[in-house]
């Protein structure tokens, strides 16, 4: 099938899966609100049975937006008029946000029904927020990014405050809002500055006027840094990150998992097509800005993730240092780099979710248990969920034997290309601090005994969590061992955007 | 392994090329010489392992294992193998040897034979090969050993078959035979060194046989530890050679050496004073001789068969060896003999005063090895070795009559459950009367060791101070003459000490208690016969090397003693490369007529006087100190040693061995173990302290940083907008 | 042209200014909304060189503004049912 | 035996079965019970251990080539394969691993009492770490072999360590991985100009060994790579985790650090420095500075060994001591040299694995470590004296013993080049008896006056299983080291012809601060 965007119908083909998640969302809402199918309202009777038809039902909308999204392989486009896109690195990152929602559905199942949240609305939300990073991941047009931006960060506003009985949850959700607002005036003023500047907002025409330098120059540089800042501050990278520990902590446990890994994986895909699409004739320009971004995230985040006793809130400046390690991959602009940040965060959001999920076990499908003291005996106690957590750990920390090692080669990779050495000199440097942290939680894990005994009894692991820890550090070690096809499938994506130059060392300062 | 002993058996390939006069010597197995002590270890040490399990069982529930009633009533089998073992390989041995002697006679020997059994090392540029080789020197060495050796191993079935011990002692005593076969037969340098560091080994077991006791197993680990400073001079000898030569092999070092060494050379120089730091270790020379006098602390027959005959003479046997280097090294000979002669005095000195019986017979020993040295060192080679041998003999028989007189006293004590030193001299007196075959014997050898014609120190003895004498010409010939003065010097000492010895412990009135005396008696045949086989060798073992001046005049008894210079002739080969270079370099600088035959410095003392003057003299002399002494010490006041006051002065001083070892150990220990304990305590853990303080200002820094995390949104934002005012800032430029 | 811009970005940093110094959470957002139309009067500015498009964003960006603000102050009331303030600096259950 | 091996068709499928099925008695380890764990442990080391030795046989001495060599695509796209294959130095550390690792296991039956699947999993864990270091002929795998070797020992000493275990794990780690992650970026960085160089992407040894690298660029990835081994080694002043690592792992545990986990440290040393960085590996300067901390390792921690009260961190100390003589024989650069630093790797391996496998024996009949606890268990326990004694004499390097042949040659390989250095590390044999005396005197000899010592049980039939095969291979390879040298003596001439191959490194001051090689941040 051809699309040349003529026909307004061809966006119905061009977005399927959004369209798709968006009107599951609807009909969940609905059916949510009907209420029968309310666990928090079926009173104690049903107490020790949650219904989970409305997660189940929530996976099968996410099934069906995976299978159109499979469809649109088969989908080419012809020019580059349309608002979205339609190319392999698109669909790529769909996958990943696809596979994010997926998780934080399972891992949501009993926290739902355990938390008495709405779940048709929670659904609904993280459908809807899915649909919102998708549109990201797809737009061709700075407004296209924006919407997707607007629709995603409403959604997890939402999400974050949902907890309506939890203090914490609704001021995670005020910080975030507030600042995510915030964050939005500065990317919208960006947006207006470049839209002035090249008389365009299509990023590829966008690209093609500041690579002829027809672009006026001094808005467009402003406008870059202002746009810069917006994706900075979804992808939570320093300085722009002070809100992610706050919220992270606060949001439920599986929106964080959620917002950690689809939030930030949609905006880094938005940042790199709008930056490596857009503005690669202005690399000189905010190279200097990316680089450093990256090295003082690295080194800031894994700092002070150092300090953290509170797991969840360790796990988010993790993920601070993640971006950081993603903007290497940014800075080096490359086509390796770019299939790099693909690849990692794919196994990003398998080794992400994975910890969070294990944190919600801990948590006993609440907010409790978040110290880390309270894992201290877990390898005595639930041994397969601490060799699980350990898989994830070492994950993160970029272990050999597991994906995040092969994630983090993929990212020096590109760095090398470039020649970066200083940045993967930081990066293998800040590696070691977030070792000491990663193996703090494993230690206490297995060479600890539990604080209090009577805690120690094995926990609650409902089946569709222990499906997505399995298959979770199941992949992260197939991956580990196997990395070569799911390598290949990330560089052919990222081969589709033609304007990811093969390399860039002229443009190098 | 089954292979190499197979092997080892067979006797290996020859590499050497001989003449074909070498057809005449064939060599007998030599490699099953080696083997047999091995074997014998191998036994014995399984029958000590065995025994030890059952020793220590008892250990377990308290008591001590009585090895004459073992387990089932009876000797136990553990207990009475090792008597047959340990002396048959012994004998077995000492047979073979006696045949490759008998087979070497009338044969070329000009080269050696050697043997090679299997490569060893091969890295590619350096090539060690197990090869054992037979020359005159070695054939010497390992005749010495074995026989010597086989003598002490049946006296020690009668002086140690009532020790728990037993096998063990057996086991390590047979070891030791090996490794110092090992060390004289090698063929090159390293393998030389696998025995030089065996034979230390089997030392350091031995001192500290009886490692219960605090004392003595310190003692074995100084021996040990001091041996280590020689071998590291070793090794770095052997470093310097095979930087010269690219090989270690002691037939290419001897042929290539005058042609790749320079005569007086700093590299010679160097290989031959590390040599002789190696050299010293081992045979207890200034300064390493430390360790020998504590290294009685093990049982006597190994300090008779260690720690006088053969081990300790390894020093001399290597000189010897390598001969050619210290003819070369002009400054190296002189230092070999300035040491010798130094340590010669010095150790006499302390002999004087001291008053425990195997103390006077180490600092003799130590005293002895010293006259060695300076033989070989002047460049009497063959002397040098001939003391060697001469030296086991009476040595041996000194420690082994010690040790009889020692168990007497030991048996004596322990009947009746006192406490007194068995070792002491002042608790002796009088023992001929209880032991008078050990009398005697000790007697002929104490006239042996002082040098008293016609017995067999005399003759070597006296070549060396001859030859020292002698030698006083070309660049350092004042000092030669202090050397001679020295030896001169110290042989009277010696004859003092040594009748002093006597004196004390056969002589007299019997000091070692009323109830005692009734326990004291003669020793077993096993330890009397090899006794007496010694005391004949001492009297005429001597007769084998006689210089022509003396054999001829009618203190030789004009011919009709069966005397000859044989040893010189038979060592010929094996050091006529080094005589010669010794020579030609006093002819050209000078102090030797090159019209001068062979040995023909050999004329005149320096003070003038012939060779058969001085002899005269020095048997004289010696004789007269042993009478007069022997007189004189009749009268002694003696007491026993709990009654004795304590010494004072110059006595004192001699008596606490001039501490020396109070000064090693300010000196080097411990400022050594100081330093080793400031390193730990400050530099390593200082390192620590630093890698560690990075960690923790990392997770401080971490601990202060999350405190701007104030959990304000106004904070938050403003940290964002500074963000952007940066960003900013970039971009103007 | 450069005058509207001008005006634009001294409003946008007036916005700015006011979420850094005010502490009642609705003026806050009140400010960003001031942000927010900053931009739209930028847009409409540029728009008049560069055509239609961007009076079009003005009326993409007031549409999510309204959406943005009807969940921001949803959740303005939720959290005030908690505290019973809408001032931002009681809010610090979570920090370090 | 010939015959046997060309039956089962003997070649690369061996090194195969060697890295991976570990991984499958791992499986079999967690299915089995708590009790048959450690049973089951030993008998797939054994298996593995006697499928190796076949590698001794097959392997044809004089050749320098890869043997049992075999490469398959891995991750295509960036030239990495997985390719396994062995020259004679990665043969001697493969067995020793082989050899190691049943006996390690075995003699940790009494020692590990709690949680012993997982132990003896993460056990074999190890085995396919270590082994696949020595076999791997891919940088890249080399590279995940040598980090997934830490994740198995941090869990053993963090878990079944001493009282600071955690401490000791956590240091050991970071310490580790530190050096090893520099070491990555210097690993890319080859890889990416040798790829612009060869025009192709590899990650082959052969490949990068042929980068065309400037002096200065040598110069610093010599560093990096020789910083990540020298942590490993280790050598001074880098050394500090490994006394703590040493002390607080439990004795299988110290047994393969000491044995196995060192040996990578020193194996990188030649199979990398050497060959990759010829020009830098013989610059002066950085020749000086590596014998010097060599020797300063030497001296040093033989003196600060002899003053350790506790006997487990002073057989550690002799350890740093012991790879002092390899980083001097290594940087000697002549064949005498690498050869007595590859023997002394063999040596030390078998020597203080042994040691340490009777430290443990000893604490699990005493409970301490102090030497001063101790005293005349000659006595109480004579076989016990004897091995250790044995052992202790290895370890000294008497000769007739394994721990002879390489220190001798390692000295005289140093001396042939720096005589004045190899005159100060020759005290190290002095120092060796000063340390290593002391603690036997303490332990098994004085007066056995103690009653706890007195009731020190003997070794039972399976600690002289563990024993003899050390204690033999202690002599046999003191006896006949050349079976060792014959099969090292072509990679050791191969790695020094590429050294000599490259031009001597001219004269110049170096310039460290150099940054061509860099790309500036900011503007």
């Amino acid at each position: 099938m051809t699309l040349d965007f003529v026909s307004t119908l061809d966006y119905v083909w061009a977005l399927l899966p959004e369209f798709i998640l968006c009107a599951w969302g609807i009909v969940i809402l609905l059916m949510g609100v009907s209420g029968k199918r309310n666990p928090a309202s079926a009173g104690d009777a049903a107490a020790e049975m949650p219904s989970h038809d409305l997660g189940y039902l929530t996976l099968a909308g996410i099934v069906a937006a995976a299978v159109a999204n499979g469809w649109l392989y088969g989908v080419t486009e012809v020019g580059s008029a349309g608002l979205v896109v339609v190319d392999q690195f698109r669909l790529f990152a769909n996958w990943i946000f696809l596979l994010a929602a997926a998780l934080a559905v399972l891992m949501s199942f009993t926290y739902v029904y355990r938390q008495r949240l709405q779940a048709g609305e929670y659904y609904a939300l993280i459908l809807f927020a899915t649909a919102g990073t998708m549109f990201m991941a797809g737009a061709r047009d700075l407004i296209v990014v924006f919407l997707g931006l607007e629709v995603m960060s409403i959604s997890v506003y939402a999400l974050t405050a949902f907890n309506r009985r939890d203090r914490r949850s609704a001021e995670a959700g005020l910080k975030y809002f507030i600042l995510g607002a915030f964050s939005t005036g500065f990317f919208l003023y960006g947006l207006a500055l470049v839209y002035g500047a090249t008389g365009t907002t299509n990023v590829d025409a966008i690209g093609e006027a500041v690579r002829t330098g027809a672009a006026q120059e001094t808005l467009l540089l402003f406008g870059i840094a202002f746009l810069a800042v917006g994706f900075a501050f979804k992808v939570g990278v320093v300085p722009f990150h002070m809100w992610t520990p706050d919220v992270y902590e606060g949001a439920p446990t599986p929106v964080t998992a959620y917002m950690a890994v689809a939030v930030k994986a949609a905006a880094f895909v938005a940042f790199f097509r709008v930056f490596l699409v857009g503005f690669l004739g202005a690399y000189a320009a905010w190279y200097p800005i990316v680089w450093w971004i990256a090295a003082v995230t690295m080194v800031v985040a894994n700092i002070l993730a150092l300090a953290q006793f509170n797991v969840k809130r360790m796990l988010a400046y993790s993920s601070i240092a993640h971006a950081g390690y993603l903007m290497v991959a940014l800075a080096a602009a490359n086509d390796r780099a770019s299939a790099g940040m693909l690849f990692y965060l794919l196994i990003y959001a398998i080794m992400n979710m994975g910890a969070f999920a294990v944190v919600v076990i801990v948590g006993r499908q609440g907010e409790e248990s978040l110290e880390i003291d309270d894992y201290a005996g877990l390898g005595a106690s639930n041994p397969m969920l601490a060799v699980f957590l350990t898989v994830f750990l070492l994950a993160l920390a970029g272990f050999p034997g597991t994906a995040g090692f092969m994630g983090k080669i993929f990212l020096l990779q590109g760095a090398a290309d470039s020649r970066l050495w200083v940045l993967s000199i930081v990066l293998v440097l800040m590696t070691v601090v977030s070792y000491y942290y990663y193996l703090r939680l494993a230690w206490y894990v297995w060479m600890r005994d539990a604080r209090d005994p009577s805690r120690n009894g094995e926990l609650f692991v409902p089946l569709p969590m222990r499906f997505a820890l399995g298959a979770g550090a199941a992949a992260l070690i197939l991956l580990g061992v196997f990395p070569a096809a799911t390598m290949d499938f990330a560089q052919t994506s990222v081969a589709a955007v033609s304007a990811f130059p093969e390399a860039l060392a002229s443009l190098i300062p | 392994m089954a292979s190499a002993v197979v092997l080892l058996a067979q006797g290996g390939q020859e590499v050497v090329e001989g003449s074909a006069a070498h057809a005449s010597f064939d060599p007998l197995l030599p490699g099953l010489i080696v083997l047999l002590p091995l074997i014998g270890f191998l036994v014995n040490g399984a029958l000590a392992l065995s025994h030890a399990k059952k020793s220590a069982d008892a250990v377990r529930v308290g008591e001590e294992y009585d090895p004459h009633t073992g387990s089932g009533g009876g000797r136990d089998l553990t207990h009475t193998l090792p008597s047959w073992i340990g002396p048959g390989v012994m004998l077995g041995a000492f047979i073979l040897v006696l045949a490759n002697f008998a087979r070497m006679f009338g044969a070329d020997l000009h080269d050696p034979v050697v043997l090679e059994y299997w490569t060893w090392m091969a890295t590619g540029t350096l090539e060690v090969s197990v090869s054992l080789q037979l020359d005159p020197l070695s054939m010497i060495m390992m005749l010495v050993i074995t026989g010597v050796g086989f003598l002490i191993h049946v006296f020690s079935v009668g002086y140690m078959k009532d020790d728990v011990g037993y096998p063990r002692y057996f086991a390590y005593l047979n070891l030791f035979v090996f490794f110092m076969l090992v060390l004289v037969m090698g063929a090159n340098l390293p393998l030389l060194f696998v025995g030089w560091e065996g034979v230390g080994l089997c030392s350091y077991l031995l001192i500290g046989f009886w490692f219960g006791d605090r004392e003595k197993s310190d003692a074995g680990k100084k021996a040990f530890i001091v041996n280590r400073i020689g071998d590291f001079g070793f090794l770095i000898a052997m470093f310097l050679l095979f930087t010269v030569f690219g090989t270690l092999d002691f037939v290419a070092i001897n042929a290539g050496a005058e042609a790749s060494l320079v005569y007086g050379g700093a590299m010679v120089t160097a290989i031959t004073l590390f040599m002789l730091l190696g050299a010293s270790g081992k045979s207890a020379q200034i300064p390493l001789y430390v360790w020998l006098p504590d290294a009685m602390a093990g049982p006597t027959p190994v300090s008779a068969l260690i720690h006088a005959a053969t081990m300790v003479t390894a020093g001399v046997y290597l000189v010897a060896r390598t001969s050619v280097l210290f003819a070369l090294s002009p400054v190296g000979s002189v230092t070999v003999a300035g040491i010798g002669a130094a340590t010669a005095l010095f150790a006499a000195t302390i002999a004087l005063v001291q008053t425990d019986i195997k103390k006077v017979l180490a600092y003799s020993t130590v005293s002895q090895l010293g006259y060695m040295f300076l033989g070989v060192g002047v460049g009497a080679y063959a002397a040098g070795v001939f003391h060697l041998m001469t030296h086991a003999f009476f040595k041996a028989l000194l420690f082994l009559g010690s040790g009889a007189v020692i168990h007497s006293m030991h048996h004596a004590y322990h009947a009746t459950h006192s406490h007194e030193d068995a070792q002491d001299m002042r608790n002796m007196g009088g023992l001929r009367r209880y032991m008078p075959w050990t009398a005697l014997f000790m007697w002929i050898a104490t006239l042996a060791i002082a040098g008293i014609w016609p017995f067999a120190g005399f003759f070597s003895k006296d070549e060396i101070i001859w030859y020292a004498g002698a030698s006083a010409v070309g660049p350092f010939a004042p000092l030669y003459t202090v050397f001679w003065v020295v030896a001169l010097a110290a042989a009277m000492l010696t004859a003092f000490y040594m009748t002093r010895m006597m004196v004390m412990t056969f002589h007299g009135a019997n000091r070692t208690g009323e109830e005692e005396r009734g326990h004291l008696h003669e020793a077993p045949l096993t330890m009397t016969v090899p006794l007496s086989i010694l005391a004949f060798l001492s009297i005429f073992g001597g007769w084998i090397n006689v210089p022509e001046k003396i054999r001829t005049s009618f203190l030789g008894g004009g011919g009709a003693l069966p005397m000859s210079e044989w040893l010189h002739d038979w060592l010929d080969p094996v050091v006529h490369a080094a005589v010669v270079v010794r020579e030609e370099a006093l002819v050209a600088a000078g102090a030797l007529a090159g019209q001068e035959h062979h040995y023909g410095f050999l004329e005149h003392a320096p003070v003038g006087g012939g060779e058969l003057t001085w002899a005269l003299i020095s048997t004289l002399l010696a004789a007269a100190v042993v009478a007069g002494t022997f007189i004189l010490g009749a009268r002694w006041a003696i007491r026993p040693a709990k009654e004795s006051a304590p010494l004072a002065g110059v006595k004192k001083l001699l008596y606490d061995k001039w501490y020396v070892d109070e000064f090693y150990d300010a000196v080097v220990v411990k400022p050594i173990l100081g330093t080793s304990r400031f390193l730990w305590r400050w530099i390593d853990r200082g390192i620590d302290f630093v890698v560690g303080g990075v960690g923790g200002v990392t997770k401080g820094v971490g601990w202060v940083g999350s405190l701007v995390q104030t959990g304000s949104v106004n904070v938050y934002a403003f940290v964002l907008t500074a963000g952007v005012l940066v960003i900013l800032w970039f971009t103007r430029f | 042209m450069n005058a509207v811009l001008a005006l634009s970005a001294v409003l946008f940093a007036i916005g700015t200014l006011g979420v850094l110094v005010r502490r009642n959470a609705i003026i806050m957002f009140l400010c960003i909304e001031l942000q927010l139309n900053a931009v739209n009067l930028a847009l409409v500015a540029f728009s008049r060189a560069h055509g239609i498009d961007g009076q079009i964003f003005v009326f993409f960006v007031m549409t999510v503004a309204a959406a943005e603000a009807a969940v921001g102050l949803a959740i303005i009331i939720a959290i005030f049912r908690h505290y019973e303030t809408v001032d931002v600096g009681s809010f610090n259950l979570l920090k370090w | 035996m010939t015959a046997l091996l060309n039956a089962v068709a003997y070649d690369a499928w061996v090194l195969h079965a060697l890295v991976w099925l570990p991984l499958v008695g791992m499986a079999w380890v967690l299915a089995s019970s708590e009790e048959q764990a450690k049973h089951v442990a030993f008998r797939v080391s054994t298996a593995l251990f006697v499928l190796s030795l076949g590698l001794w046989s097959a392997f044809e001495p004089g050749s320098a080539e890869l043997q049992f060599a075999s490469s398959t695509p891995w991750i295509d796209a960036w030239g990495i394969d997985y390719a396994l294959g062995l020259d004679g130095l990665s043969l001697v550390l493969v067995l020793l691993t082989t050899f190691t690792m049943p006996l390690a296991i075995l003699g940790s039956f009494r020692y590990i009492e709690t949680k012993q699947k997982g132990f003896y999993a993460l056990m074999l864990l190890l085995q396919t770490g270590v082994v696949g270091v020595f076999a791997a002929s891919d940088l890249f795998l080399f590279y995940v072999f040598f980090e997934l070797t830490l994740v198995p020992m941090y869990f053993i000493v963090g878990i079944w360590g001493g009282e600071r275990r955690v401490y000791a794990a956590v240091k050991f780690f970071l310490y580790t991985a530190f050096g090893s992650l520099l070491m990555l970026v210097a690993i890319l960085y080859l890889y990416v100009q040798t790829r612009g160089d060869l025009g192709y992407a590899s990650f082959a040894f052969a490949d990068l060994a042929q980068a065309n690298l400037s002096l200065n660029e040598q110069l610093w990835l010599f560093s990096a790579f020789a910083l990540a081994f020298a942590i490993k080694v280790p050598v001074f002043p880098l050394h500090t985790w490994l006394p703590d690592a040493h002390v607080q792992a439990p004795t299988p545990g110290s047994v393969v650090l000491a044995a196995v986990l060192l040996k990578m440290g020193t194996y990188g040393f030649v199979r990398f420095l050497l060959p990759f960085f010829p020009e830098a590996a013989q610059h002066p300067t950085v020749v000086t500075v590596m014998i010097v901390l060599g020797v300063i390792g030497i001296v040093y921690a033989a003196w600060v060994a002899a003053v350790q009260p506790d006997a487990k961190k002073l057989v550690a100390y002799t350890s740093v001591a012991h790879m002092g003589f390899v980083v001097v024989g290594v940087f000697a650069l002549t064949v005498n040299g690498l050869q007595g630093a590859i023997m002394v790797m063999i040596a030390h391996g078998v020597s203080t694995g042994a040691l340490f496998l009777l430290l443990g024996m000893l604490y699990e009949r005493r409970h301490t470590r102090e030497i001063a606890d101790f005293g005349g268990l000659g006595r109480a326990a004579p076989w016990l004296a004897t091995a250790f004694v044995i052992t202790a004499l290895a370890s000294i390097g008497l000769p007739g013993t394994s721990g002879f042949p390489g220190e001798f040659l390692a000295l005289l390989g140093l001396f042939e080049t720096h005589p004045v250095l190899g005159v100060i590390a020759a005290t190290g044999v002095i120092f060796a008896a000063y340390y290593m005396l002391p603690m036997v005197q303490r332990i098994f000899f004085n007066a056995l006056d103690r009653d706890e010592n007195r009731e020190v049980e003997d070794l039972s039939g399976r600690e002289i299983a563990v024993l003899a095969p050390l204690v033999a291979a202690m002599i046999v390879l003191g006896v006949f080291p050349n079976a060792v040298f014959e099969r090292t003596e072509p990679t050791v001439r191969a790695v020094l012809e590429r050294v000599e191959a490259a031009a001597p490194a001219p004269a110049v001051e170096i310039g460290m601060d150099t940054t061509d090689t860099d790309e500036e941040g900011g503007r």
